[in-house]
């Protein structure tokens, strides 16, 4: 039967199971680093930096692989601002580590 | 690359990045965590290099923004971080717009060619919710960042307006579901950018953070759209994770500041309603206010922790709670001492005849003025039901009716907790400064009932 | 300045103004301190002990001959006060409200502080001699008590049966009664405790005991009972008898009962009649701590342990002086901040008697020759 | 009906499966979720008659075997109920190998008909977990049955022998994908069915709780196996489910029995290891034990408790966390008092010395002669720290030594928690039958500890 | 892309999102629920009915469609035998529902 | 049966045999009571109170005349004795240890149990009146010590300093001392305390108090240490070296000092030493509860409070006297508890004195004109 099955409803199954395990994660982070939460799933959320490659993947320079491009550089703003000031927001529970 | 390799290294990147959140659960681990996602992000885009052409544009454009990234991420102050985050989200809703724009200009980029009407839906629902974030996150910025005022802006049916605006969308959306025009599909985005302002201006200064969560969720809800119209699993997972994570601590931060959900994002639905909702009394000057999580996590990892307690520990009859406390943060290394003022409470003594009945331990308990150097060397100092007996006035205002007074040096310490039911004033009915100082944070609530729920995160 | 400090000749006084610590400290500031001999004996401090902290041993002549200042616990008797200079510095618990003493002390041209009279301010606490010996009363009375007392005051549950615990009643909550009940509550009794003002209630119950409750029904109960300066005022008739129905319940099962009600400068509060003793147990105690003023119950006597209707009541008027060594350290260390004040060791200790300031205005009596109490 | 239409129906049974065992986690909401259970059950199995023939066939099966199943879930004691968990898992095991050999035998049936290697793979590891689980359970069942003595079995060498066992199965699976012939498939299945009996054996009774879940998660993973190679998305999600939610619980139960793993799953590999594994000290008759978060749900759903201290609970100096955990029932509407044998501790009135000093209020703590005759009305009699005087030799055994002495009569109560560090005796230095009735349940540990973790738990 | 993957992959992402789903459900049940969370699982694991029914399904009666119907017999066995003794241990807990 | 409740004429005895709770189950169990006129009054039972429960109220005369059992606190005098039938069964304190008073009681022919010489059995335990008088000694010791010392027991921090809190050492942890610990521990003190038996460290720390080690160093002093029945035994010279150096360090730092420590049938041991009161602060106390065996400190005295080096030592040989009601609501329940096995009151209170029973045969002191202590 799958073989007919339109990929949507295939797309709908992974976003249900993901949507049900990104509710469980966060429920378990500590309050105290919400904001550490904030940006690393700000950083995450970049990931539509794969969507804009895409854009500007076909070979010929056109409106769409422009804005491809502009897409891929903000999205890259995002990816590694997100994951540094991450990264440095982290290091300051660095001190007891015990 | 074979397509079945890259979907394989889509579904890693996308464990890893469930890692990378689930990390968040301990401060050591979050650091493991970050790793991860970073290792995630890598895997996705030199995965996606593989099957695109235009590398050196590409590659381009990943320094160019990757710089101008990791340039602010290394400079930004700690303080203006949630305006970082929000200008970053309204980046992500630019691109998901940009994206959704070019998918419809070349379908074929995408192996997507005769668009379906499902993908138009698709493409539609990443749309405006890209834009929507896009415009939203600014003003946020901008509230944040003090460029534009924190005051919520109302005006007049403003909520009849934004949902006859979102309507007109939706009818243009529509449209260009039928038509496959560019006319109703730009015009639907400009729409969505409209709303974006108009949903965000209303919501006051406090309710930011929120707010900023929020965008974060739609942020990541238009990423998994775009993934839908890619077919692509990794933005559906990594979307929705981000999406669904961003909407539950939305929700929970609503519920740590004890205010409605819906009215946060709806942007005072009912004005004053939405302002009143505020906890206990509410103070002209603002003060820092924090869950017994955040003073939890603050004193267990601290190296010392001095304990000032007042009249309210009586009060609440939270000595045995306190005790439990100290022996709890003791056990995780931090040293704790009690810092008795000698006119702490209501009767001389006080203070001591309630730790003597928790069976604090006397060497414990030390009087003002043997600990009273000892705060500038502290880590954190946890004032609980206590006013008079830390208000600096005493030291540095000759009108206060207690100048002259010794008092307890709280002021000094690193970071300062503050534990009592509202902003109402002591035994001398002053205001005291030392709640409002930067390092200051505040517990609203019963001395009691906060010190349990301390407790119960410690113990975590 | 050279500091005196004289035995208490009062009877039952046991206690002293000034202790080997704050003799070390009123040195150190400048001072010189002469202790008459025998002067610590009652709080069980040795000569020895003054001796080694820097103080002159002197004889009770020199001492008040000798002395620019003197410290001391109760009022000097006349002869006494007759061997002192004029100009003379007298710091004390001068008993204020009694005008042929106060009269007395003008007119032997002396510098009289009284220290009842200073006023209950924040700056004021560090030498609050009233807090500090009601402190100790409060604590004496429950001890006295309770040794008085023929039964256990916890609950126990034994091999022999069970001992239910003492059933304590406090009347009146001022610094006393609230150290009262920290005590008895320690020693594991259940408490009850009534008081006039409302912010008394938060206060006992903050210590774990109960506070019965006798509620204001008119407009002016409630604004008596809000007391002027932390002190009581007189309550209407109306109150104070719904008062003393409540009370009299809680008495009749009482085994121990500790009054402490005072309104400065009138007779105590009668809260525990003749009827309500008859009402209680036989081997139960009452602790009358405000006997002096007249007491809060009919049947105490002045300075006595008297048994009536089976009941032993304790009229002692003196309790901090059963703890001397402890009243004696607290009271000393009131006065040398009150010294302080007066002679600012900064200054090398030379006296400024600065009548701007509330404190040294409020508590002088009287000086060159004039009485100057408000 | 549509291929989508089923898709999307088994997705809603899924989702369905999912809040199923979230409801789990109070007692309320789970039988909300055992009904969203049923009714995606239902939703699946209709789906499914959709699309198959022979509904008369089917829906005779289903019927007999529902019917078999409703019959004996009714009659079942509820004391027997691990070993009928056990009998029904080796039915799932044994409908996985039999679906297996169908789909081999009949690709076409599902739409697999040119059946590729990933298929066969699938295909093979779905029908030797299948088997096993069946064999494996069937064990299970007979040593929790007492059918087989609970002993574990143990032959020299026997791992060895199971992993060449293993891999000797493994190699006729392997024969079998590239063959895809009938005979190496049946070999690799009797060889399974053979490894599910001399993997259980070995396992002893005491450990069988942890085994059954494993067996749960086996057949669980058998499902989704299936689901692979039929290429069924609710199959694979149902099966995980399963799958891994056993596996945790199992590893769940080992912490709470502090056994290893590992350990216990290898069935006792370096044999007396194992046994020696236990909490404290072992006695020779049997008894209950369970962890604090048992206790505190007993209790938590009681609505009586009666605490009976004794001389442990002053070692501990536990007085101020049982007052909390009593202010914690309390406050969840359970009546709580205390009991207080005259010689309780080690010195009249010690047990009213150290409650005065937790500020237990007077009129909760009871002495024995006022209390003794409510337990048989009292659903949870805590017992900590307590042993003589809740001995019911006092009573029953003239030659005791402490015969004649009144005693606390816990034993009377429904339910008897007992808290204390070991099996070790008291003062008087006498076994106590209470410990071994069927309804006590031993919490071992330090009273202190013990305490302060039913706190914890319940707080959730 | 998506159209060329091996339906494998996307099955191997759902089976990971519904295993980390399962992990995280399982710890958030109380300790007193662990023995119902096993029957109920168990019946859950009855979900091989489907397969079973799949396999009884075609038309013609052959040793693939019988072993089918056994299948379906047993499995219902399980799903039947599994929701009502869940039910009947649940309601156990029903006393207090304050 | 006749049972006889005489006022005791013990000097400074003020307890009493029965009360109006235990007159009533008496009379419930078919025996009649006569009780001496006053006999309640030294524990402020009013005569009314035994009369309203069911007594008769007799004379002196009448009591001893007519008693078929007698229940009373302390031994009769040997008039008192005198006085009794023959074959009268004499319950109490009868003081075993005393050879000439058993032969007294012997000769008298009278029936008598002493109830020091009970089995401290848990089937007795309900009788047990050593037990239930040394728990109110030990709470009653600190009271004393408390009452007598100038300072305070608990640490406060107040506007006028700090007070510490005081300093108690505990030797020997009996009954006496385990309560002793656990009353000075609820008033604020520091305790440390200190006995020969190893047991007794985990109880001393189960109340919230410190446990001087002194190692056992050879097996001996193990297996000695040990004790027998609960009771503690000599300890060898090298071990009390030990302990004393211990003990020394913490009594001279020690506020108030309650001592304990007896063995059966000896002297009490030397714990404190004239040097270490010497070295002790002026004003502390230190109260000998063992002063009766010969005193754990050889300058306390018997049945007086005296001070010496200004140390204040009380050697009060009766202290549950002192909680005479309590006292006596606890003995009298012993002795019913011991009554009604000599008279089960299921058969109507019929005498049977069952010497096969364990608690009967070891405290029976004589019968028949025999003695019978082993
Ligand atoms: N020690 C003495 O002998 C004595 C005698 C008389 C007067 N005084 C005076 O009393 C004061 C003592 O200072 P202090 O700092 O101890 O007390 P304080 O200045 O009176 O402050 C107590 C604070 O505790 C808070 N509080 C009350 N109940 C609480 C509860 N249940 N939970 C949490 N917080 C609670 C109150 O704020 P919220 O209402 O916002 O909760 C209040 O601001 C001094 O001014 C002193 O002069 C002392
Ligand atoms: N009250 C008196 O006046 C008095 C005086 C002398 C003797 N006694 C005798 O003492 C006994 C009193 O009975 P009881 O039931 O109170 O005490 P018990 O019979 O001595 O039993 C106490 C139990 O507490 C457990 N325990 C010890 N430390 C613990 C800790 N830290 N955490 C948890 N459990 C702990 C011990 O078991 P584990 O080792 O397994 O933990 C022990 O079995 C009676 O036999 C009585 O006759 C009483
Ligand atoms: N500023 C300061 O920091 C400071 C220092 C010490 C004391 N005080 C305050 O001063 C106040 C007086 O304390 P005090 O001990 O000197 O009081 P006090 O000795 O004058 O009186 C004792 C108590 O008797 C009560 N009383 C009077 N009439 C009564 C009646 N009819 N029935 C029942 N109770 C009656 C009074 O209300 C008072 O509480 C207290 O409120 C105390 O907190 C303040
Ligand atoms: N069976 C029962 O249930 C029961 C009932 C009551 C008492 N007891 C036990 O009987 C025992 C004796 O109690 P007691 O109060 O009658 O004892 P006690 O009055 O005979 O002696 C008091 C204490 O002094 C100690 N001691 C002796 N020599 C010492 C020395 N040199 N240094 C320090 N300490 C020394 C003893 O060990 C004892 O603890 C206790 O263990 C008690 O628990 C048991």
């Amino acid at each position: 039967m799958s073989s007919a099955v339109d990929p949507v409803i295939i797309n709908l199954t992974v976003f249900v199971l993901a949507v049900v395990v990104g509710y469980h994660v966060v429920w378990n982070v500590t309050p105290a680093l919400h904001t550490p939460l904030m940006a690393v799933t700000n950083a995450i959320s970049g990931i539509i930096i794969v969507g804009a490659m895409l854009a500007a993947g076909p070979e010929q320079l056109d409106a769409g692989t422009v804005m491809g491009l502009i897409a891929v550089m903000l999205a890259a703003v995002n990816v590694f601002g997100g994951f540094l000031v991450t990264q440095r927001m982290l290091s300051m529970f660095k001190k007891k580590s015990k | 690359m074979s397509a079945n390799f890259v979907a394989l290294a889509y579904l890693i990147a996308a464990v890893l990045f469930i890692l990378a959140l689930k990390g968040l659960s301990s401060p050591i681990s979050a650091r493991r965590g970050n790793m991860f996602g970073m290792i995630g992000m890598a895997i996705a885009v030199l995965t996606t290099l593989t099957i695109t052409q235009n590398l050196i544009y590409i590659a381009l454009a990943i320094i160019v923004g990757g710089a101008v990234g990791a340039v602010v991420a290394r400079r930004i102050q700690m303080t203006a971080m949630p305006e970082l985050v929000a200008a970053m989200h309204s980046l992500v809703g630019l691109a998901a717009v940009l994206v959704a724009m070019s998918a419809f200009y070349n379908p074929v980029a995408y192996g997507i060619s005769p668009l379906h009407a499902s993908n138009l839906i698709e493409l539609f629902i990443g749309t405006f919710v890209g834009a929507i974030t896009f415009t939203g996150s600014i003003i946020a910025f901008g509230k944040l960042s003090g460029k534009l005022g924190s005051k919520p802006l109302h005006f007049a049916g403003q909520h009849w307006f934004n949902l006859f605006l979102g309507v007109v969308m939706i009818a243009f959306g529509i449209m260009f579901i039928f038509t496959e025009s560019w006319t109703p599909f730009l015009i639907m985005i400009a729409l969505a950018l409209l709303l974006g302002v108009l949903l965000i201006m209303p919501i006051g200064g406090a309710d930011m953070p929120v707010v900023v969560s929020m965008l974060n969720s739609y942020s990541g809800w238009a990423a998994a759209g775009i993934g839908f119209t890619l077919n692509n699993n990794m933005l559906i997972i990594a979307g929705s994770l981000v999406g669904s994570s961003g909407a539950i601590l939305s929700y929970i931060m609503c519920k740590a500041m004890n205010r409605s959900f819906f009215n946060v994002i709806l942007g005072g639905f009912g004005g004053g309603d939405s302002e009143a909702g505020g906890a206990g009394e509410v103070e002209q000057r603002p003060v820092r206010s924090g869950s017994a999580d955040d003073a939890a996590f603050l004193m267990g990892n601290a190296d010392s922790v001095i304990i000032v307690p007042g009249y309210g520990l009586a009060v609440a009859r939270a000595q045995h709670a306190i005790n439990e406390m100290a022996e709890h943060l003791i056990g995780k290394g931090v040293k704790v001492r009690y810092a008795i003022h000698p006119v702490a409470g209501r009767m001389p003594g006080h203070m001591n005849v309630l730790l003597a009945e928790a069976e604090v331990p006397y060497d414990q308990v030390l009087e003002m003025d043997e600990i009273n150097n000892e705060f500038a060397d502290t880590d954190v100092v946890l004032v609980i039901g206590a006013n008079d007996v830390v208000n600096p006035a005493a030291k540095t205002d000759p009108n206060s009716p207690i100048y002259g007074m010794p008092i307890i040096d709280a002021h000094k310490a690193r970071t300062i907790l503050v534990v009592k039911r509202s902003m109402a004033v002591g035994y001398a009915g002053l205001d005291n400064d030392l709640f409002y100082l930067d390092k200051t944070m505040m517990v609203f609530g019963d001395a009691k009932k906060v010190v349990e729920d301390i407790i119960k995160s410690l113990q975590h | 300045m050279r500091i005196g400090i004289p035995t208490e000749t009062r009877a039952g006084e046991t206690r002293v103004a000034a202790t080997p610590e704050t003799v070390k400290k009123m040195l150190a500031a400048g001072h010189a301190v002469m202790v008459q001999q025998g002067a610590g004996a009652g709080a069980s401090i040795p000569d020895a002990d003054y001796q080694a902290a820097g103080a002159t041993l002197v004889s009770a002549a020199e001492v008040y001959a000798q002395a620019e200042i003197m410290l001391r616990v109760k009022a000097p008797t006349e002869d006494e006060l007759a061997k002192l200079a004029p100009q003379t510095v007298l710091i004390g618990l001068l008993s204020p409200f009694q005008a042929d003493l106060v009269a007395a002390y003008a007119k032997q041209g002396i510098t009289a502080f009284a220290m009842e009279k200073l006023p209950r301010t924040s700056r004021a606490q560090a030498m609050d001699v009233l807090s500090s010996q009601a402190n100790i009363a409060g604590y004496k009375a429950v001890l006295v008590a309770a040794n008085l007392y023929k039964r256990f005051m916890p609950m126990l549950m034994t091999a022999a049966g069970t001992v239910k615990a003492a059933r304590v009643v406090i009347l009146g909550v001022g610094v006393a009664g609230l150290q009262a009940i920290a005590t008895a509550k320690r020693m594991g009794a259940v408490i009850e405790a009534s008081d006039v003002r409302p912010a008394v209630k938060e206060q006992v119950e903050s210590l774990g005991a109960k506070f019965i409750d006798v509620p204001y029904e008119t407009d002016e109960e409630r604004e008596i009972a809000q007391g002027v300066g932390g002190y009581a005022r007189s309550m209407p008739a109306s109150w104070m008898e719904r008062q003393k129905v409540e009370v009299a319940k809680r008495v009749a099962q009482a085994d121990i009962v500790i009054t402490t009600a005072l309104i400065p400068g009138k007779a105590a509060p009668v809260l525990v009649t003749e009827d309500m003793v008859k009402s209680m147990k036989p081997g139960s105690v009452i602790v009358d701590m405000a006997v002096e003023a007249g007491g809060n119950c009919p049947l105490s006597e002045l300075g006595k342990t008297v048994v009536k209707h089976g009941i032993t009541l304790v009229g002692e008027d003196n309790l901090p002086a059963l703890v001397s060594t402890d009243a004696s350290a607290l009271y000393a260390r009131n006065l040398l901040n009150f010294l302080n004040l007066l002679c600012d060791p900064k200054s090398g200790g030379k006296m400024n008697i600065n009548r701007a300031d509330d404190i040294i205005a409020g508590s002088l009596l009287c000086i060159d020759g004039e009485v100057v109490i408000k």
